[in-house]
């Protein structure tokens, strides 16, 4: 099983859960971040007193899938989530060892 | 508020009770004394409109430019000021401003507000009763401690806080409203200070500026971002503030006639020419018009007729309220910068500099037509510039005084149980540390 | 809100009408009466201030304490009260409780109030027009079961707490109001209710405790964290219900003169000195004054001094004010754990104990000098017994005519549409699921 | 607002002026006009109630529904726009609309209030300062074009919204206000607008569907989420208006007295039976009763007895309350939907369809008994359909005089600097790209 | 080492974290998140407008723990979090490659 | 490529942006968490009610890197982020398997 785990723009948001559903994945689980990146924020003058803002505001996605459905899963995600301008944001993998799910106890690929 | 005005009153309703012998007298019931209901009213709700300046209009004004683990300390300074000052205004304050009859000082004889009967009248508002005229006082000896609290954001220990507030309030403020206001030698000299420029805001102003000298800078300041939490309080709060502010201003006519109108229409016109000029300063400047600088704008515009109120048509509170709005733009966003002092939310930079400012313009664009009585030979602008001259001596005289006193009492506080919180207390925040309390637990 | 002070007008600009044997009258336009046009100014202000009390006042109070998933919940309950209420005054609230001469209950003439024409004006407020004195009660009767909201936070469902709202009107609040100002027994006997201490307080904070009890506690409590979402909002509605307070206890006077001044300035003292006491208290048991102790103490004294605020001066008002802050802390903070029901928000710890207190303290610090009329003989402190006997009789007879019927509407509800949401509503939060809406979406 | 209202003064402590030959007089001392200070305290106060409706009310009211990247933009325009027109009101608004004879528009003599001295008064106003009458005017100049940000909010350019303020109050505001109250056609005709029902809001609601056309929807309508970021601010919001509403409707007497009792009366009933029937509505079809429907029912109530609310009696202000609420769920709910404009906040839903129905059954319910010398036939009911008529024509008119100038206005601004922001700025949030700031920073 | 993160209800969040440390779990880290799964949220109406609310408040608790713990904390975590109604959260398990402490500088299985 | 995961006192989030700025990390993902460990949050007293605050406010900072850079943002973020005293944090290293950025669609290290 793999952990998608994408960060991009908030109000891409409901295009990439629908684009993933459609991909096959079941489940996912939503983050608000801040993000720092390429695109960098912008200075902010507070009261005549200058002070970077350094983050932007993103949404991580963080899906588990099987290994088969995660090419396709993060192929979903880039294609809903592009703009083609900076600051898009990034897909990560990882690989995971198990999975559980809580109300019945069921493991493994069962489980998510 | 000077008590000349009274006089003024036009309207058939009342009885003027004029040259009582005794500030104050208690009427046997019998030959009870004539007030007059509607200037009662007007004054009943001044007086709560003066209170919801401070909780909540200054309180969320304030609380809303901090850090969100300062937000319910800043709340509490406000409250908490409110309710010492209560108590010591009953006890002594009024007495001390607003009875007897020394240049300097006021008396004893109204500590605890023994003698305040039922039916007692001031001679300085006779067309009310003297428990209303005391309350009404009152406010505005709560807000003006309350308002130092700006420059004192995000650092200074409840406790402290609080001791402070009780000692200025008797050693800074109730001389100072006497000298004006309470039959003091300044009032008798002939400065003009419609509903505070120098007792109320000149003077918080000040002491902020003394405070925010004496606490240092708050941590992290120029490295970590101090934008404000939620600037919609702020904006709660300045409104109140404007609503709240023809109380102060209008109501400091204490009658219900034509000179509370005409400082109504002064004090709108001021305010929203001020909120305007900053606006546009920062549109220009800094090429976004930020909502903290329009109400910004509006308060300095309060702050700066205050003083001017009973005595300016409406074209001289626009000139006045455009002024103040490009003058504590520039105080409050540059040079404090340049001096490098850190006046957390721009106590003395608006109304310090507000305050001095408007009570110099009065001295400028009072009239004769607008207030015969108080002002009978108008400002510089109707050839007397004697006036101008008395309104910097008051200026100059309010911030001597004040400065001095304000820094001895908060030397005696940092030598004995110390102003500031600790390095730690700080970073974590005010609210969890001193009250145990988050916001959005 | 006695109907007697109003014979203590002592200037001139109205004139009483005395012993109008209707209590009401529609004058034909022709032989208009004189109404004052002072006192009817103070009292369209005091009328829209109490209504302040609740929407935004109480509603940002109770909502401040309740976690994130309830605010909107608690919002609505009050808001929800006082359409509900004032609906049904007008159906028959009022004339239930103010109109007719019954010693249990009023009429049925003023049934949707039929016979209110323009110049109607009703002998219980002889100076002002009727219309004002019927909004002017409403808002009272709007408050009182809306501050029940407090012990049933979290847990009861909008419909039952809707009808809950209806049925305690009519049947707990109009006749307590009728017995003691309407012209029923309580009030010929004799008993002091200056502006609700009994009527209001102790009889919102007795249905809370039933409903507490009724309802039983809230699903986690001990285990979970309670603690408030935003208290914000708290310091805001304190601070409202402080200003609007001045309507209340003010405006009972039902005039623009010396009674109102010294409404305003013995409801000041006493809550700046309650929420003093309620800080210090804290400040020495836990260690820390906590905001939300700082604004329970200050409601609690503006409690206490409700029943008084017409019959006693500035120190009987510290006095009342610094007790109450003291008791109040203890029940709310400290009985309450004991015995363990869950008074959520404190309605019965603030409400229930202050009003009794403030009841009872009144007996005891009347004094003739500030009220002849109404209190000719003063309290205990100058030597009248009676009245303190009185007090008590008042507070007893209140709290168990309350309970019982609180108790018996409850029981309806609850075996009829049931009064609580199921467990999975309650832990999810009521905002999501009794209104579709959550904040901070 | 009708001036006839005055002649209906009962009380003894006034005099009226009676026939003033021109609109105002500003007298010589010795001969100082007789004002009444009761009036004058209500006048003040309603002036700063109407002030406090825009801002925090309106300002909350609008800010709480938006999402939270637009909050401070949104405070920003009721803010913005108050400071814009208070100042353009003292150039030359009030000079157009309430000075001068001609059926079209006022006169010029008024421009920079020049004539407006100490002891003016309006013939349109005799019992108070002239300034008084020309504050509260202006109160009711801001908030009228305030409302029309609630259809364009979340898109439009503050520098646009800023110009589109200042000329929709010149070319519509002033003239439509001149033509009803200020001694106009319409007003001479006999149409009844008691504080505002199509002056006020028809008008506002029609330049919002306007605007919402000539704007175009927001992105993302109707596949995201436009959940309100903070309903606890709408409530607030909410609240606040209606407290202050009492100076809209109870103002618009401008005495203190029988007229003003009986509009407060009208207005409570009317806004707690429409918050009523919205929920009801909602619960039936929805199947939760929201806190947004329960407060936007609150304002349809307060919108539609705003024509009605010195002519109707109890029951008439319960009749209209009732329809008003029903009435605009369904032109919020269900026809905006069905049309397909994006009215975003419901301007036109709530104000434009509310102040129509108000301003027709104002010519149904109209009742001689509750206003002998302005309404001396009735309505509909008592047999005057002429009333009914007028009250036709006169919604006709404004709607189609104000869509046209409106639609002039911003066809002007579109081509010249544009009214929308950018795609990018509207997804980006306004807050952070026009003013530099964001909320919970 | 293994990173467990857990995704559960809200009100959960007490009973795990005892049960996590009775099972001698040191420290955790918490996060509020929106989830999306088998439940799934509901259809809210604003204004009339009918959208879909897809997300449910949940938390994410991140563990990292020595490889011999694992089994134990996710047992622990499953016992305490499960309703046996829908929407009870999934365990997912990571493998972890290093741990620092920050505030001794220690690395590996001392650090957690 | 690593995940590296920094769990930080919150007010040392500008520091640690700085510093694994200069260590070369072009892009970080920040996260407002609530902590536990062996800093355990205070006993709060509300209404006379006690009840636990186990957590304390921390900042996590997620940055994807290459295996070289690794051990550099370890020791950066370690030097920037300690004070010495308990709570300061913890760092976790994870493998990752990919990277996508969404933009350009580009893979592996190039995407970081
Ligand atoms: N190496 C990284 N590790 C973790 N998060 C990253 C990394 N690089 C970028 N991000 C996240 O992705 C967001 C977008 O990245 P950015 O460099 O601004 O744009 P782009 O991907 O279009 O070049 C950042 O704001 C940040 O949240
Ligand atoms: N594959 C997944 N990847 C990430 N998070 C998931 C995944 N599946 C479920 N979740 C999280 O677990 C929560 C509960 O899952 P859900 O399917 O609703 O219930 P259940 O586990 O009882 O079937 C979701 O709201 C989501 O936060
Ligand atoms: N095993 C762990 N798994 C996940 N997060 C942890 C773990 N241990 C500690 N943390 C996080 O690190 C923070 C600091 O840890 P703590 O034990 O309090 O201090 P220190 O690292 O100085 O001993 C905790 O509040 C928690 O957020």
């Amino acid at each position: 099983m793999k952990l998608i785990i994408a960060i991009v723009k908030p109000f891409k948001l409901d295009e990439v859960r629908e684009a993933i559903s459609a991909a096959g994945v079941e489940g996912v689980t939503v983050t608000e971040v801040m993000g720092y990146g390429r695109q960098k924020g912008q200075t902010e003058i507070y009261r005549g007193a200058e002070y970077q803002v350094n983050f932007v505001p993103k949404v991580k996605i963080e899906a588990v899938v099987t290994d088969e459905t995660a090419p396709r899963a993060v192929a979903a995600i880039q294609a809903a989530a592009v703009t083609g301008k900076i600051g898009d944001g990034k897909i990560f993998v990882l690989n995971v060892e198990d999975a559980i799910r809580i109300r019945t106890g069921e493991t493994g690929v069962a489980a998510i | 508020m000077r008590k000349r005005d009274a006089s003024l009153r036009l309207w058939g309703g009342g009885t003027t009770i004029a040259a009582l012998a005794a500030p104050a007298v208690t009427w046997a019931q019998s030959t009870a004394p004539k007030i007059d209901s509607g200037d009662t009213a007007w004054m009943l709700v001044s007086s709560l409109l003066v209170l919801m300046m401070t909780i909540p209009g200054l309180a969320l004004f304030y609380a809303g430019m901090v850090r969100r683990k300062n937000i319910l300390a800043t709340l509490a300074q406000s409250f908490g000021a409110t309710c010492v000052i209560t108590v010591l205004w009953m006890i002594a304050g009024y007495s001390l401003a607003f009875t007897g009859s020394g240049p300097w000082i006021g008396g004893f004889t109204y500590v605890l507000l023994k003698p305040l009967g039922l039916t007692s009248i001031s001679a300085l508002a006779p067309t009310i009763p003297e428990s209303v005229y005391m309350m009404f006082q009152m406010t505005f000896a709560i807000i003006t401690p309350a308002l130092i609290a700006g420059a004192l954001a995000d650092r200074m220990k409840f406790s402290a806080f609080l001791l402070f507030m009780a000692a200025w309030l008797l050693l800074v403020y109730c001389p100072i409203a006497h000298w004006v206001w309470g039959g003091g030698w300044l009032g008798a000299a002939g400065a003009l200070d419609y509903a505070g420029g120098t007792v109320v805001h000149l003077n918080a102003g000040t002491a902020g500026l003394v405070a925010a000298l004496m606490l240092g800078k708050r941590k992290g300041l120029g490295t970590e971002s101090f934008a404000p939490h939620n600037l919609a309080y702020s904006v709660i709060g300045a409104s109140l503030l404007w609503v709240g502010w023809f109380g102060f201003n209008a109501g400091s006519a204490l009658t219900s006639g034509f000179n509370a109108g005409m400082a109504m229409v002064a004090t709108q016109i001021a305010t929203a020419g001020a909120a305007l000029a900053w606006m546009a300063a920062e549109w220009a400047v800094a090429k976004k018009p930020s909502v903290l600088g329009m109400v910004s704008g509006a308060v300095a515009g309060l702050v700066a007729i205050t003083p001017a109120s009973g005595y300016v048509n409406a074209s001289g509170a626009l000139l006045i309220g455009l002024a103040a709005g490009a003058v504590c733009y520039l105080s409050a966003v540059h040079l404090k910068h340049r001096f490098g002092y850190d006046d957390a939310l721009d106590c003395w930079g608006v109304h310090g500099v507000g305050g001095a400012l408007g009570a110099i313009l009065t001295g400028v664009f009072a009239m004769k037509e607008i207030n015969p009585s108080a002002a009978p030979k108008g400002g510089w602008l109707e050839g007397n510039f004697h006036q101008l001259a008395l309104q910097v001596l008051d200026v100059g005289v309010t911030f001597v005084y004040c400065a001095a006193v304000t820094a001895a009492i908060l030397f005696v506080l940092k030598v004995t149980i110390g102003i500031r919180v600790s390095e730690d207390v700080e970073r974590e925040g005010l609210d969890i540390n001193l009250h145990g309390e988050v916001v959005h637990a």
